[in-house]
């Protein structure tokens, strides 16, 4: 089951949960709050979801990267609200027998979560202004 | 009939809040609620060209009937990740 | 620079550690324990080293990866030692401002740290017995 | 002159230990070594197909040449990960 979060994304707990034995690979990404972005100096993101919809979008990648992939489990988990500079607003974690499958599982979750997830992005500058981040149309 | 209309990112912003509801004719499709909603917001006609909408949580096209109660939601260009 | 610890990796002071303003993706892979192998139960793996040679090694690694890969920083931990079933043995690492660079490197990493770096391992089994794995031939 | 051995993996284990010294004629190359340690340790010489060996840290080939207090290593194919 996917997690929609307001606090800092528990990376340790996250990677505990989907250890099991039959596995022993374990790929783990985090996006976190960068610095910069075209040019701009960025303070901070803020995130904002249609929450039920999102988790259904987000509970559906984690089932369809099972499926797709040979690997025994994905968990993703996305924090919404404001998300300081070097926080992590998204963790993508898959666990399989060998790294190949969950090297790829991984990153196609993340590619879909870009494109199909309702959540949305909003930039604030150090020069102040604030910006939401050009996205991907849904469907 | 009544509708939830539910706003996001951009379109919440253009809108002025997060929900309304919304009076429609019986027999209102998406395109309708939408063509109502320009009335009251006329900025959130910029994004109609990239909008997507959802009605009770499934995506569907401005086609697609409405019913008493529906929840339709407006959903900019989504940026997650 | 590259850590080989006979203790439990510490995943979370990793991520900690290598998470970085300017750079908005994290990879992490990490290589655990499995209980099965070529139709064996394993029990326990047990890591060998050429600790000077093989912390040499890693951190030729974490550099190439940088200079490879558009990624600001990459760290590698191995564990030797007794592994018990579901622990890592090995966590890859790798910070950098955008996601694709930061899986094509972390992968590239453990595709090499297999084939380059003077560690051994061998598997216990449920059965009775031991074997050391299949290896790579150096150089 | 005198060097020092040192074993790993199913090297080890051949040699019944970690590390070793070994005399050796001066000018002796690494080729030397091996077969003056195949003769007390007759087992190791199923490794030599798939060995590779260090001396000083650096991988080397059998005709390098050895020089006193050198290290040698003995390096099975190798699986870390």
């Amino acid at each position: 089951m996917a997690e929609l979060t307001r606090d800092p994304i528990p990376v340790e707990r996250l990677v505990a949960a989907i250890t099991r034995p039959e596995c022993g690979a374990i790929a783990l990404f985090l996006g976190t709050t960068r610095d910069h972005h075209d040019g701009r100096r960025v303070t901070q993101l803020a995130y904002e979801a249609y929450e039920p919809m999102a988790l259904a979008a987000l509970d559906a990648l984690e089932r369809a990267a099972v499926d797709r992939f040979e690997v025994a489990a994905c968990r993703i988990v996305h924090r919404i609200g404001e998300v300081p500079l070097t926080e992590a607003s998204v963790a993508v974690v898959v666990a399989a027998a060998h790294r190949a499958p969950a090297f790829d599982a991984c990153r196609w979750a993340m590619d879909e979560l870009k494109r199909t997830v309702p959540i949305w992005k909003k930039e604030h500058y150090a020069e102040g202004g604030e910006n939401w981040v050009e996205g991907t149309k849904l469907g | 009939m009544t509708i939830t209309v539910l706003f996001f990112a951009q379109a919440r912003e253009h809108a002025g809040a997060p929900r309304r509801t919304l009076e429609l004719p019986d027999g209102s499709r998406v395109a309708d609620a939408l063509a109502a909603l320009e009335r009251e917001h006329p900025r959130l006609a910029e994004l109609w060209p990239h909008l997507a909408v959802a009605v009770d949580q499934r995506l569907a096209g401005r086609d697609a009937l409405l019913a008493h109660g529906a929840e339709l939601a407006l959903l900019p260009p989504v940026s997650g990740g």
